[in-house]
């Protein structure tokens, strides 16, 4: 009961419904993040059905090393998010839980960042940014690099967000400030989190994979 | 020019646009003075504190009237969808025999040219009651090529043709403006439209400037800019010959079958990479940046000719 | 007082309301209260209406003559940019959902505030951050690539400050996307007991549907400006032709936003509208159910039809005519909806004060501006009016014509409730009708030019057209004086205006239920909810004049 | 026993996520090795259905949509209905070009 009131927001006087509708909203937002990175998802294929050929050359020259690690890792960090959103609802004693799952999921988001800016500096050596003195001769691989660059940078920012609000929570649970016992804020966090986790797994075949096979 | 109130229909496509408009007129005339007549009935009728009989409404007010007046709208906009799409279907594709003319848009003039190779800048001389094909390119934004006397319009988009018909068939002066939004001096980018006789337009033709018509001036550049390097008969390199290509189907070396059209050719100047013939070694460098549009269409023109001169052999 | 006797009520002791329950700076910036956020919106796009008509001023006048007599084009051409981003964006799109809804949506569900309070105020700081931006880029020299930021001239051509203008955008889709979000949940979680969902008002469903736009079409916009800022600030060729981008890519995109966010424009002035005539026609409104399956068919088939904007662009002839088709289509529910206001006035008890002056303005001219639609719906027509006055004197139609008269309808109509105060009734009378008729001065003739191939955004144009520009530049002289007489009569009416009682028009929803202004938190006790809105007379009657039955159970009857 | 009682519920949950996350490994490492196999489009395919596999797996379990409220589903779903939308119109356009 004390735990509900201190987590029990205005305007609402039931804390079950202030539950419901904190995930309710957080759903409504990522139906509007679908699109949000489905609009560049279209902008990839309608670039990819006109330059077929360019696509898979520039797909080549990606390393898909960092690629599949990184979706690892990111898979990895959905699993732990996972475990401490569950454990927050299961039970109260699970509080350790909660606060060990949120520090492994935001250090793999950190890895993941890391690895990215080291696959950055290889696209950079390799003169992969589109402009003058761009690596490839096809024009539509400057396409390709132009999506990449943008859609990767959008899904960093997004994932840096991600890493601020477990950080976040992470600090509050920890002061003991809020309890983690059906906090709302740790489902909302979790379902952004494998929302992140999402789109990355759909970029994975469209960066990574195009052209290896020839 | 125009008169204030009525706009010249100058072209055959133009009668069937303005009957379909003033159809729509009729239509939301009548719908305006149900509507507007109604509301102005009821105001009187029904104000506050009159007379008008009120008491028990009658029960079939409801259901039946929302269901009907649904189903009538939409019956009403099938119809008319159905009536202006087969007008604009009827007139899609450019009859076969049309006279073809280029245009080039830029910011902010549009060159035309004709097929003998007469220029001419912001207008257009165009014979009396023959269809009129005009191929369209844009070297930098997006214009818009608007004929209002013809009710004819059609973007002309950069890095890609479009094209447009017409045939005119009355005899005149009309206004060519931009209607696609295009930097400072949008409007200034009108020009004038000349409807003449055949035989005037043919006369008109002959005493233009002498300039090489498109697929000579195509032949000259196939040699400088260093085509024919490759793609000539006499050459060792292996590469496709043009003798008759354009408007067959050409088998690519990855599976697929394209028509060799306008479009194709120049996809082929500009990003050779991208539809390799089958057979051949993917070797040719890209002309983009080289060629500007006007000297793409005349060696489009210019393998256009190749294929008569097989049909003629 | 009488008011509160006529309800059986007990005088209670006088409490702050929620204008005076604060007086701090502060108490307004840093406010969660649903009615504060909703005042303070109120001030901004009255500021940016008041922005953006100056700048239409300017172009108006330049216009009485064809060859360009004030104006050097780029200045002409920023100018109409300006008014074109400024009105979509900052004015129409948060006009009505953002003060109206903000203000009403909690009172008229039974509410203490929306579901997120703090995303609410966020929100607003989004508009006010994304409002810095477009203004800056006016300040430091303008941006002409027009409202609709076509590429590949708005990304590689223009020389302008298309960056700051578009990231206005950019931040103010995200305030739109945010005020969604929390409308759609504040609908759903946060009704009274008792208020089903076919009890809501019809104001309440405007609102919601408008959310759904909002949330769902919104992210799109953000996307295509996205592409063009980075095209602009990294280089990246998305829509460059030369390195085989495609710029017609840019038009799908911008338009599968743009299209419904004209639903977003028209569907809450349609919420206004439905709420204002069964008050002043004393009827229950014709068809609750039709009219409420009409806003979400237009809500959702609304996100189908955007390639008629690009039926000359070089789009397919399949797209063409699917879109078409789509376009016919999502005309009926708009019928339909025409068809059922008319049909509520039929045996009412219609009185006519200025809300419903401005409301009938709404309808008529709503009407004019959808059947006008149809001809851009197809095909050959639009191919020869588009891009023309003839389309700029349509959707200012229903975007001007219906919103903004349906915004000035539900500021008369809600102005008692909002302020506590009553306004001059004969000025707003008289703005009502001089809006009406200016409206039409200005726009009517530009039917004409259109047809006759004046193509917009010209800033020198043909002689022969001069005649129609001359009477359009007077109208909106006639139009400008309208929109500013209400500023002036209801600044007024704050200061001196009379107190307003409760529910001054007698009408049924919840909102007339709580002291007008209201209090912090909506309501004294939690209002129960056991009947149908719009119950102004018995069932299988007409209207009649007694006082209606309130939405609120907790209303002595 | 409440520690006891703890333990276990910690072992439960990490067992049944540990499953689905040993599926999306396995998933991606598919997804991998068939990049590599020549099938022409299909290879293509593979890439996005093997995406499609791996979110909806995320979707159902880690964000618990198959527990879920219907009201919550209809909004999961409401954004994938206008993508597709979006999707197939846009394409009528650009496949059909000619």
């Amino acid at each position: 009961m004390t735990d509900e009131s201190a987590l029990l927001r205005e305007p609402w006087i039931d804390f079950g419904r202030q539950l419901e509708a904190g995930k309710f909203g957080i759903w409504v937002f990522l139906a509007s993040e679908t699109l949000f990175f489905g609009a560049l998802l279209l902008t990839y294929t309608v670039c990819r059905i006109e330059h077929p050929d360019a696509f898979a050359a520039a797909g080549r020259e990606t390393n898909v090393w960092y690629g599949t690690i990184n979706t690892a890792v990111l898979l990895t960090s959905s699993l732990t998010m996972a475990v401490a959103a569950q454990a927050a609802k299961e039970s109260a004693r699970l509080r350790r839980v909660v606060l060990a799952g949120l520090m492994i999921t935001a250090m793999l988001g950190l890895a993941f960042i890391v690895i990215k800016g080291f696959e950055y500096k290889e696209d950079l050596d390799k003169h992969l940014v589109p402009g003058a003195g761009f690596a490839l001769p096809q024009p539509g691989a400057q396409l390709f690099y132009g999506f990449y660059w943008l859609v990767t940078g959008v899904h960093a920012i997004h994932l840096s967000i991600g890493i601020a609000l477990v950080s976040r929570l992470i600090w509050v649970l920890y002061r003991r400030e809020l309890p983690a016992k059906d906090n709302p804020e740790i489902e909302v966090t979790a379902l952004y989190w494998h929302l992140v986790d999402i789109v990355w797994i759909f970029l994975y075949p469209l960066i990574y994979l195009p052209g290896r096979a020839s | 020019m125009n008169s204030l109130v009525s706009l010249p229909e100058a072209s055959t496509h133009a009668g069937a646009v303005d009957h379909i408009f003033y159809l729509l007129l009729a239509l939301s005339g009548t719908t305006v003075i149900l509507v507007f007549g109604l509301i102005l009935l009821f105001a009187v009728r029904y104000r506050r504190g009159s007379k008008a009989k009120r008491g028990p409404m009658p029960e079939i007010l409801s259901r039946e009237f929302e269901i009907g007046w649904t189903l009538a709208t939409l019956l009403t906009f099938i119809f008319l969808f159905w009536w202006a799409s087969s007008a604009d279907l009827s007139s899609l594709a450019a009859p076969p025999h049309a006279l073809e003319i280029h245009v080039v848009a830029k910011q902010w003039m549009w060159k035309t040219q004709h097929t003998n190779g007469a220029r001419e800048i912001n207008a257009l001389h165009v014979p009396l009651n023959r269809p009129v094909h005009l191929l369209m390119s844009s070297q930098d934004v997006i214009h818009s090529f608007f004929v209002p006397a013809f009710r004819v319009k059609q973007d002309v988009v950069p890095g890609r043709d479009t094209d447009i018909w017409f045939q005119a068939s009355k005899r005149g002066t009309f206004p060519l403006l931009c209607a696609e939004y295009c930097g400072t001096n949008h409007s200034m980018m009108r020009g004038k439209i000349v409807v003449m006789r055949q035989d005037d337009y043919a006369r008109w033709l002959t005493q233009q400037p002498e300039g090489d018509d498109l697929a000579h001036e195509g032949a000259k550049l196939f040699v400088s800019q260093g085509c024919a390097g490759c793609h000539a008969a006499s050459s060792n390199v292996h590469a496709p010959r043009l003798a008759g290509l354009y408007g067959r189907t050409v088998q690519l070396a990855d599976g697929r079958t394209v028509s060799a059209s306008d479009a194709y050719i120049r996809d082929s100047i500009l990003q050779p990479k991208r539809d390799v013939v089958a057979g051949f070694e993917p070797i040719m460098p890209s002309f983009k940046g080289l060629l500007d549009d006007g000297e793409i269409q005349s060696l489009t023109a210019y393998i256009r000719s190749l294929r008569e001169e097989q049909q003629n052999d | 007082m009488t008011d509160a006797l006529l309800a059986g009520e007990l005088p209670l002791p006088p409490r702050p309301d929620y204008l005076r329950h604060g007086s701090t700076i502060r108490s307004w910036l840093a406010t969660t209260d649903h009615k504060r956020i909703a005042i303070l919106y109120a001030v901004t796009i009255t500021v940016f209406f008041f922005m953006g008509g100056a700048a239409i001023t300017a172009v108006r006048l330049e216009l009485f003559q064809p060859n360009g007599w004030l104006l050097t084009s780029d200045t002409y051409n920023k100018l109409f940019s300006f008014h074109g981003i400024i009105m979509v964006w900052f004015f129409l799109v948060p006009s009505i959902p953002n003060t109206f809804g903000n203000f009403l949506l909690p009172l008229m569900i039974g509410a203490p505030d929306v579901a997120f309070p703090r995303l609410n105020l966020f929100s607003w700081y989004l508009t006010i951050a994304a409002g810095a931006f477009t203004v800056y880029a006016l300040v430091a020299g303008g941006v002409d690539t027009g409202w609709t930021f076509y590429t590949p001239y708005s990304s590689m051509f223009s020389n302008t400050h298309v960056f700051a203008a578009a990231a206005g955008v950019f931040v103010v889709g995200f305030a739109s996307i945010s005020t969604g979000v929390n409308f759609i949940a504040t609908t759903h979680m946060l009704r009274a007991p008792g208020m089903t969902w076919f009890r809501l008002p019809l104001f309440v469903w405007a609102i919601y549907a408008t959310s759904l736009i909002m949330v769902l079409a919104t992210p799109v916009l953000a996307i295509s400006l996205l592409l063009v800022i980075a095209e602009r600030v990294l280089g990246l060729p998305i829509f460059d032709p030369a390195r085989g981008g495609d710029p017609i890519l840019f038009q799908h995109l911008f338009w599968f936003y743009s299209h419904p966010a004209v639903y977003i424009m028209v569907l809450p002035a349609m919420g206004v509208v439905s709420e204002i005539i069964p008050c002043f026609a004393r009827r229950r409104i014709f068809g609750y159910d039709f009219m409420v399956y009409a806003m979400l068919a237009i809500a959702g088939i609304g996100f189908f039809v955007w390639g008629h904007h690009m039926f000359v662009s070089g789009q397919s002839a399949l797209a063409s005519l699917v879109f078409s088709f789509l376009s016919f289509i999502i005309a009926v529910p708009s019928a339909i909806k025409v068809f059922n206001w008319t049909a509520s006035l039929y045996r009412g008890q219609i009185s006519f004060e200025s809300p419903m002056l401005y409301a009938l303005g709404f309808v008529g001219l709503f009407t004019t501006g959808g059947l006008s639609g149809l001809f851009l719906a197809s095909i050959p027509i639009d191919i020869h009016v588009t891009d023309t006055y003839f389309v700029v004197a349509h959707f200012h139609y229903i975007m001007v014509g219906g919103s903004v008269s349906a915004f000035f309808a539900g500021l008369h109509f809600w102005w008692p409730k909002v302020t506590g105060r009553l306004y001059p009734e004969r000025w707003a009378k008289f703005a009502a009708i001089l809006m009406y008729a200016g409206f039409n001065m200005t726009f009517l003739p530009q039917f004409f030019a259109g047809y006759l191939g004046m193509p917009r955004r010209y800033h020198t144009y043909p002689a022969e057209f001069q005649i129609y520009n001359v009477m359009s530049s007077a109208g909106a002289a006639v139009l400008a004086l309208a929109y500013l007489l209400p500023l002036g009569y209801l600044t007024w009416s704050l200061f001196y205006g009379g107190k307003a009682a409760r529910n001054p028009w007698s009408a049924t929803g919840l909102e007339w239920t709580t002291s007008s202004p209201p209090p912090p938190k909506n309501f004294d006790r939690q209002p129960r909810v056991d009947r149908a809105p719009y119950d102004y007379h018995a069932e299988g009657v007409s209207a009649g004049t007694a006082p209606p039955e309130m939405q609120n159970a907790r209303e002595t009857r | 026993m409440s520690g006891r009682g703890a333990s276990n519920d910690i072992r439960r949950l990490w067992v049944r996520n540990l499953i689905i996350w040993a599926a999306l490994l396995l998933l991606l490492l598919l997804s991998l090795v068939a990049a590599y196999i020549p099938m022409g489009r299909i290879t293509t395919a593979s890439g996005i259905v093997i995406a499609g596999a791996k979110s909806t797996l995320v979707v159902l379990l880690f964000m618990e949509l198959s527990s879920a409220k219907p009201l919550i589903r209809l909004a999961a779903i409401s954004g994938l209905v206008f993508l597709i939308a979006m999707f197939a119109l846009t394409f009528a356009d650009v496949l059909a070009r000619p």
